[in-house]
């Protein structure tokens, strides 16, 4: 539900549900890719996604685009004030306008065999912007030239770009429609460092130039910390951290964004690192199977004796969190955490 | 068990393929001008009404279709209109056996040559061999059947005199119809299996095969192969098509007495009972080798699910 | 695409920053023509140009298609006149040949001339009869059957140029006397519309229709596929038996007249019918692995309807492996055009295809004589186009994408 | 485990294919092995039509009279073939008016199972033949005889004896029939004809009304003279035919009944047909058939000759029912020949029967009749020794093959010709079909297409039919075929629509139609477009009348004037070309009852004239029969019917060629 009228988009218990491959005789079983996140993104605002591989954030951002097919899915999206998730693809395409995706893999977003100038021009084709081809093709160009590409390559090919060249043009194709909302998933990842900064560095531009949001999906905090006004955690589906940036890094609560923060790398050099690293032993649960309790517990370093049979909820707080150690008062918290679930390495 | 609900599943759409084949056919046949019981002499009406009574032929349309389906169903085809001393299942009967094993001869050869001619192209790359196997696989796609036959007839009956023209009943006889049957798909095998075995000859295990010591036959006959034999079992179904098709003009210049004849020339006479006993028949082995080409693929590939 | 706004600077003064801008986008637009990217298409091109046999084949291919367009303007003989009398069978040879269309043409022009100068009304009666006469079976009406105005015009052409001359039977002469080069040649015209006609409709249908079920995948797929399988195992030849009957009946070959199309193109677009089922599951294939791409799911954020994304987005993706089949099909469907000539069922006369005079020349194949012109050229014909065919595809396959897999 | 012996799996189960494929029966080869072109239809003689059919059913079974070459050869070497009493009947007797034959069949006759041949064997064949649900083909080939076509045709009046076929069947095939009642029809009470009907002409409405007597809409009162003494002498009976037993639909019929014959008990019946014992086939001993004609007919001992007339084993007939009678286990023949093995379109084997009465006679052991479609296969198979004799090599070898010794050819009884739709305009000025009949230029067409020495045709019966001088038509003339053509009202084809050559898929067909397409364009500027339709089409355009111009041929079924010219009878079923001539309908009516042979073929002469003049078909050439036979086989004669008995051939063996020479002079 919007909750305010600066709200780009609300996200309420959001689940999408996989059917699982069966074998013959088995119940149907769903993988359960999203299980129940809550978040908004205001207007002009860049909300942070992280979290491990497999634990829904691209499901997420698929789900927000309305891209999902054959799964379960419950809860409301609301974008711009409309609600989406149940709209149809027709249905869906006028709502396009407001949100925008720049997708994970460079290689594989850009049809190739579609010249550049035209995979960002046929956007606005689609929805008739700017008037005639010829003012569509102004727009092109300023938008090659907004995301730092030269516009005379607007006749050339995606395989004749590089990794970095055709992210831009993938963001160019993006902010063809001059949406409100973008959701950037995993948009640097696949690129080299130092052209990651680049890009990045170009997004934060472009935000504070058109005042676009940002739903920044990645599984490198320290990507995010850089971008993101706030940044939500998720693990196995579900968002177990949510705060203001600099509060989720100076402090943070859930045992899992612990562990993630400690295992990121320290510019600083003279900060011994290995002094409090930790590191998460166990596998990563099967996302098929519905917890009674909170699905960190058996990897948990701080885990309490009734973890495993308690679901933890989100904090109401501004410092949204979702751990039993912050949960209640009267929750017994001198149990000993079991150690054998994680080490400290020192 | 996944393969007794695969089979069951495959079961139901065979049926389904046939009743649709059975719709078809039967109007289509009755939408052709000429009928069963034109001949070269008219008849007299008399004759006529007879012989339409006979057959059930001046029943209304609906009430034939339903008879004829519901005793198609009891798996009886009727009497043959054109061949009075028999009924279809005799004359299928008959012709069936025929045809299987110019088939499978068909088959035999094409797999047989078409492999050792991939396998020779591919280990013996860019050599003469390569060149000459692909140039005669390239030929024998190129060439229509019957083309073939007759240059096989004039060269290997008149010229050698090894085989004799026509006519059926003993090995020598089936051997040059097998052979023009086989070679167009002994073509494509090869190309396919040349095609594949250099794909999987540049594979790393093939690699370590021989850093381990093996022979190269070992290699090639045990690992190699093994990798590239599957794009050959997935042309199986549309070659077991084209030798049901091929077998319709070998049977015609070999003489032989197989499905192909009986189906061609039922169709030109309009014998509705005998096209479409042959037509379903031909439509169920068609079938049956898709669905043994599929559970065959899913043996040597564990990779391959069954749907 | 590169339509250069040239006209702008008519535009009115007071919106000058609109005018430098448009000026801005000339500018662009002519160094973005020069640095005009190489298409997925036009490396392949470029590969395909280092594959020697796919070039001579292609380059094959050519020849034969030009020399089957210009057929008509080629000094050959007639390809349906009869001459059983004197030259039925003849071994090739190069003695010359001439029309006789000019000395056809002197005897009309002399009578002509006789006309106007007759005085006697009796006789001119007579003689207009004979003039009409002569002109109705003028040898032009006999030597060609029934050529469409292009073919009419390439003709005239011909005998404005070449007169009476003929290439010489080089090639012998069939059992009704008729010239085989000039009968190969006007079949080639027949044999390869009918290959590349049929091939075309078969594109078409099987093109939309895999993608068509590929894209949308489920229960759609799934019924569609099934209608495939179906059609898989219907046996064409009631089809084409019932077809070519229902074509062959005055009144619905009058009909199709009328609307100015010819037999001969439906039994082209009948063959098409047959064969765009394996296109359709190729192209299905291609498209479901294709349409979890991310470059889809970006046309569809992008607001690309359905057919956009069928049609815009995955169709030039799987052209790729659809041209390598294509150079499969065009000879599958020329070798069954052959396939129903054999059995009666072909092209009809005195329209002439490579499959007929196969067929002709392979019933003159026997033990006791063998009459090895009426084969060997037609025979070669096919079998040269067949192969050439054959090995472009292998070429074109391994030029658009050197990792797809034999088909 | 599965998956490892996966490969050797497939191998073992193709190699036990073509172990299997191997092991397949073979047979050796046969004394005599000839290509019988099409598969035959069936060896039932009473079904059969067409000279494969007959060159099996003259080896297996054996009529009255046998056709035999007898006499001197012509000058083209053909030596005539008669109708001789060296069949079933030893003897035979034709009264003075030529309407009675007795046959006397010789006492030594016997089936394949030892039973005798007997005279009812034949009486009860022909009325099988005859018998409507038989639906022979052929019957109309015994109407001459007296009373047949009514038995056939069931037109039935009241005083008629008849014979009802009681609706008690075993099986609903016939033979075995149901129990036979046999009285005399007192009423018959028949529908009102239909108000559309009542117009058209007398023939059309009978026909009408046979078709609605068999198919059950009639009630028959018929009186039975009863011969046990404790019932009265006669017994009255309304019978309705029905198949099955119900009688519905007769209820109106019975409404609009006026006489006084009480209607509430109708029994079904199978058939109510005239009474087989009036029909003049009379059994006179176990040895002595009589046969009584409507009147003189010159050609029936041709017609006994003729193998639909052959006759069938009654008790095989009746214990194994229609289809399954002639299967080799079950079949009992009485011809030279009996049935060893069929193999369906590969080849029928037949065996000598020693149980024939001229068993002595005959040498050959065992006979192979191919079923070989393809005449090029067939050709390579005579070239190769497999055949002895091929019936039908391909026309594109034919002027090789002329100039081999063992290529047998002469004219014979068959012509070629093109069916002219005479109710399409243009089409239907004679004129214009005399101009297109003249512009085919056919001695070109002859030597250069056809090429097997045809003669080409200006009159439709072929010559050689002794007696007949058929009408001599004049030949290739474009001159006055382009001045009819301008009679016509179409100078220089102007104004001449297009005409549409019919042709049947063949590459022979194609030709001629071509060399016609090329005539007629240049000779009369016409344009001309082909159309091929495959066989099956191509009888349902001719039939229904869908073409304007079709080719055609026509083989005769004797040697008679009357096989070839009753076709163009008005409205005849094979006339097809809508044409008719009171005329000629005429002639050809009297020529039937005519007992002077030349007065009857001065009548065929007039018509034949008539339809020369009229041109509803244009002849192209006379068929030669077209033989290849090894030289070691002798006895084989070319003749006008290109009829050769099988049971005459011998095979001269290396050695003995004198002896066998002079063996065939005493046949």
């Amino acid at each position: 539900m919007p909750n305010s009228e600066n709200t780009i988009l609300s996200v309420n218990n959001l689940k999408v549900h996989f059917p699982s491959k069966r074998k013959f005789g088995q119940p149907k079983r769903w993988i359960r890719a999203v299980d129940g996140i809550d978040f908004d993104v205001q207007e002009g605002e860049t909300l942070g996604l992280v979290g491990e591989s497999g634990c829904g954030k691209s499901t997420t951002a698929r789900a927000i685009l309305n891209l999902i097919h054959r799964a379960k899915v419950e809860g409301t999206i609301h974008l711009n004030g409309t609600r989406i998730d149940n709209l149809s693809d027709r249905a869906m395409i006028p709502h396009r306008l407001t949100a925008q995706m720049v997708f994970q893999d460079p290689f594989a977003s850009l049809n190739p065999r579609m010249m550049v100038g035209n995979i960002i021009r046929e956007p606005m084709g689609n929805y008739k912007l700017f008037g005639d081809e010829t003012g569509r093709r102004l727009e092109v160009i300023r938008l090659l030239e907004l995301v730092g590409i030269n516009p005379q390559y607007m006749n050339r090919y995606p395989h004749e770009f590089s990794g970095g060249q055709r992210q831009r043009i993938g963001i160019a194709r993006a902010l063809a429609v001059q949406p409100k909302l973008i959701v950037c998933d995993e948009a640097v990842s696949a690129l080299d460092v130092s052209i990651q900064a680049q890009v990045i560095n170009l997004l934060m531009d472009l935000q504070q130039k058109l005042g676009v949001s940002y739903v920044f999906i990645a599984h490198d905090l320290a990507v995010v910390r850089h971008i993101a006004h706030r940044v939500g955690v998720m693990y196995l589906g579900k968002i177990v951290e949510l705060a203001d940036s600099k509060e989720l890094y100076d402090s943070p609560q859930h045992p899992y964004t612990t562990a993630l923060l400690s295992a990121a790398p320290v510019p600083d050099p003279t900060v011994d690192v290995r002094a409090n690293r930790i590191t998460l032993t166990g596998e990563v649960p099967s996302p098929d199977i519905e917890y009674v309790g909170c699905s960190f517990a058996a990897r948990c370093p701080q885990v309490l004796g009734h973890c495993a049979s308690t679901m933890p909820q989100l904090s109401t707080t501004d410092h949204q969190v979702s751990c039993l150690l912050y949960e209640d008062d009267n929750i017994d918290k001198s149990d000993p955490p079991k150690s054998n679930s994680a080490e400290v390495v020192v | 068990m996944q393969v007794l609900v695969f089979l069951l599943k495959r079961l139901g759409w065979m049926l389904i393929t046939v009743w649709v084949v059975f719709t078809l056919s039967f109007f289509l046949m009755r939408a052709i001008p000429g009928g069963p019981l034109n001949g070269e002499r008219v008849l007299s009406e008399s004759v006529r009404a007879q012989l339409e009574q006979r057959y059930n032929l001046d029943d209304p349309l609906y009430v034939q279709y339903t008879t004829h389906l519901w005793n198609t169903m009891c798996f009886d085809f009727g009497p043959s209109y054109k061949l009075q001393d028999f009924t279809v299942n005799e004359v299928l009967a008959q012709g069936f056996p025929v045809s299987a094993a110019l088939g499978i001869l068909g088959m035999t050869f094409a797999l047989l040559l078409g492999m050792t001619a991939g396998v020779v192209s591919a280990v013996r790359r860019t050599s003469i061999y390569d060149f000459s196997f692909m140039l005669l696989a390239t030929l024998g796609i190129a060439i229509p059947s019957f083309v073939l036959a007759s240059m096989a007839i004039v060269l290997f009956v008149f010229y050698f005199q090894i085989f004799p023209a026509a006519g059926w009943g003993e090995l020598k006889q089936i051997v040059l119809p097998a052979m023009c049957l086989g070679a167009p798909f002994a073509g494509y095998i090869a190309r396919l299996t040349r095609t594949g075995m250099l794909e999987v000859l540049s594979n790393d295990y093939i690699r370590t095969a021989y850093a381990k010591g093996l022979s190269t036959r070992t290699v090639i006959l045990r690992h190699a192969l093994r990798g590239s034999i599957l794009p050959v079992v997935s042309y199986l179904g549309p070659a077991c098509a084209g030798i049901l098709t091929g077998s319709l003009v070998l049977e015609k210049i070999f003489a032989i007495p197989g499905m192909g004849s009986h189906f061609i020339e039922a169709a030109l006479q309009r014998d509705f009972t005998l096209g479409m006993g042959a037509l379903l028949t031909y439509t169920v082995l068609l079938y049956v080798m898709n669905t043994l080409v599929d559970l065959s693929y899913s043996f040597i590939d564990p990779r391959v699910v069954l749907e | 695409m590169n339509q250069t706004p040239t006209t702008t600077t008519d535009e009115q003064p007071d919106k000058s920053s609109k005018r430098t801008e448009l000026q801005r986008l000339a500018e662009v637009m002519t160094a973005a023509r020069t640095q005009q990217g190489v298409s997925l298409w036009s490396d392949g091109w470029k590969r395909l140009k280092r594959n020697r046999v796919s070039m001579i084949s292609l380059w094959t291919l050519v020849v034969i298609v030009v020399l089957a367009i210009v057929t008509p303007a080629l000094p050959l003989q007639s390809p349906i006149f009869q001459n059983v009398k004197q030259r039925e069978l003849l071994p090739p040879e190069f003695k010359t040949f001439t029309l006789g269309i000019a000395k056809y043409d002197e005897t009309l022009a002399s009578k002509r001339q006789e006309l106007q100068a007759m005085s006697t009304s009796h006789d001119l009666a007579a003689l207009q009869v004979e003039i009409e006469g002569l002109e109705a079976r003028h040898p032009i009406n006999v030597y060609w059957n029934d050529p469409n105005f292009i073919s009419k015009a390439m003709i005239e052409f011909r005998i404005f140029i070449f007169g009476d001359y003929c290439i010489p039977s080089i090639c012998g002469t069939d059992k009704l006397g008729r010239d085989v080069l000039s009968r190969v040649c006007w079949g080639s015209r027949v044999s390869l519309a009918c290959g590349l006609i049929a091939t075309l409709v078969s594109l078409v249908i099987g093109v939309s229709y895999g993608a068509i079920a590929g894209y949308f995948g489920g229960r759609i797929d799934n019924i569609m596929m099934r209608i495939i399988d179906v059609a898989y195992s219907i046996p064409f030849i009631f089809i084409v038996i019932f077809i070519m009957s229902f074509l062959s009946s005055p009144k619905v070959r009058d009909t199709l007249h009328d609307y100015g199309i010819n037999q001969i193109t439906v039994f082209f677009l009948m063959i098409g019918a047959i064969y765009w089922l394996t296109m359709a599951r190729v192209v299905r294939g291609q498209v479901l692995s294709l349409k979890n791409e991310q470059f889809v799911d970006a046309a569809k954020t992008i607001g690309t309807s359905q057919w956009g994304i069928i049609f815009k987005h995955l169709v030039p993706n799987v052209m790729g492996i659809v041209i390598v089949y294509l150079t499969l099909t065009i000879p599958a469907v020329i070798r069954f055009e052959a396939f129903l000539s054999f059995l009666g069922m072909g092209v009809q006369a005195p329209d002439i295809s490579w499959g007929m005079l196969v067929n002709e020349g392979i019933q003159v194949i026997t033990p006791i004589r063998i009459y090895w012109w009426m084969i060997v050229f037609s025979g070669f014909a096919l079998a040269l186009t067949l192969f050439s065919l054959n090995f472009l595809g292998d070429g074109v396959r391994d030029a658009l994408d050197p990792k797809l897999k034999n088909r | 485990m599965v998956r490892k012996f996966f490969p050797l799996l497939i191998l073992l189960v193709l190699l036990g294919a073509v172990v299997w494929a191997v092991s397949m029966g073979t047979l050796p080869r046969a004394d005599f092995v000839f290509n019988n072109g099409a598969e035959i239809k069936t060896m039932d003689p009473a079904q059969a039509t067409g000279s494969p059919e007959g060159r099996v059913i003259n080896a297996l079974f054996e009529g009255l009279l046998r056709s035999m070459p007898a006499g001197e050869p012509d000058e083209l070497g053909r030596i005539p073939m008669k109708p001789v009493a060296r069949g079933m009947a030893d003897r035979f007797t034709v009264n003075a008016d030529g309407t009675v034959y007795r046959f006397h069949i010789r006492e030594n006759a016997r089936w394949t199972n030892g039973d005798p041949v007997t005279a009812t064997d034949f009486a009860w064949s022909w009325m099988r033949f005859l018998h409507p649900e038989t639906a022979s083909e052929y019957n109309y080939q015994l109407f001459y005889v007296r009373g047949a076509e009514k038995f056939n045709t069931v037109q039935l009046a009241v005083g008629d004896k008849v014979e009802v076929e009681l609706a008690d069947r075993k099986t609903p095939e016939l033979f075995p029939r149901g129990t036979i009642r046999r009285g005399i029809l007192r009423e018959l009470i028949l529908p009102p004809p239909a108000a559309d009907t009542a117009g058209t002409d007398n023939q059309e409405a009978d026909a009408a009304d046979d078709i609605e007597a068999i198919s059950g809409k009639a009630i028959f009162v018929v009186e039975f003279q009863n011969e046990s003494s404790n019932t009265p002498a006669t017994e009255t009976i309304a019978y309705a035919v029905s198949a099955d037993g119900s009688l519905a639909g007769i209820d109106e019929l019975k409404q609009s009944y006026r006489g006084d014959f009480p209607l509430s008990d109708i029994q079904p019946c199978q058939h109510v047909l005239y009474d087989f014992n009036e029909v003049g086939i009379q059994v006179l001993s176990p040895q002595d058939l009589e046969v009584t004609l409507n009147s003189a007919t010159a050609f029936f001992p041709e017609l006994v000759a003729f193998y639909p007339l052959h006759p069938v084993h009654r008790g095989c007939v009746e214990q194994y029912g229609a289809r399954r009678f002639t299967k080799a286990e079950n079949i009992v023949t009485n011809g030279p020949f009996r049935l060893k093995e069929r193999r369906i379109r590969d080849r029928i084997r037949l065996i000598k029967n020693e149980q024939y009465w001229n068993a002595a006679e005959v040498e050959l052991a065992s006979i192979d009749v191919m079923s070989i479609q393809s005449e090029t296969t067939s050709l390579n198979m005579y070239l190769t020794g497999q055949l002895d004799w091929d019936t039908t090599p391909p026309n594109t070898m034919i002027p090789i093959l002329k100039k081999r010794d063992d290529f047998v050819s002469t004219p014979f009884l068959a012509s070629y010709f093109y069916r002219v739709n005479t109710a399409k305009p243009p089409l239907n000025h004679p004129k214009v079909r005399r101009a297109l009949n003249l512009a085919i230029d056919k001695r070109s067409i002859v030597d250069n297409v056809v090429k097997g020495g045809q003669l080409p045709a200006s009159s439709f019966v072929p010559p050689g039919m002794i007696g007949y001088e058929g009408y001599q038509g004049s030949g290739h003339n474009v001159e006055l075929a382009r001045q009819l053509l301008a009679e016509a009202g179409y100078p220089n084809g102007k104004g001449l629509p297009q005409i549409e050559i019919l042709y049947n898929t063949a590459d022979s067909h194609r030709d001629i139609a071509e060399v016609i397409q090329q005539d007629w364009k240049k000779n009369l500027g016409i344009n001309v477009i082909l159309r091929n339709l495959e066989w099956g089409s191509f009888l349902d355009s001719l039939r229904t009348g869908d073409y304007m111009v079709a080719r055609s041929g026509w083989i005769g079924d004797y040697p008679d004037p009357n096989t070839f010219l009753d076709m163009f009878v008005t409205g005849g079923p094979n006339n097809q070309t809508n044409w008719g001539d009171a005329k000629y309908d005429h002639n050809i009516k009297m020529a039937k009852s005519e007992a002077d042979p030349a007065a009857r073929m001065q009548l065929f002469v007039e018509a034949e004239t008539i339809l020369m003049e009229h041109q509803p078909i244009m002849p192209i050439y006379f068929y030669v029969s077209k033989n290849m036979v090894q030289p070691r086989i002798q006895g084989f004669h070319a003749n006008l019917q290109d009829i050769h008995p099988l049971h005459l051939i011998k095979i001269r063996r290396t050695g003995s060629a004198a002896n066998d020479a002079i063996s065939e002079d005493t046949n």
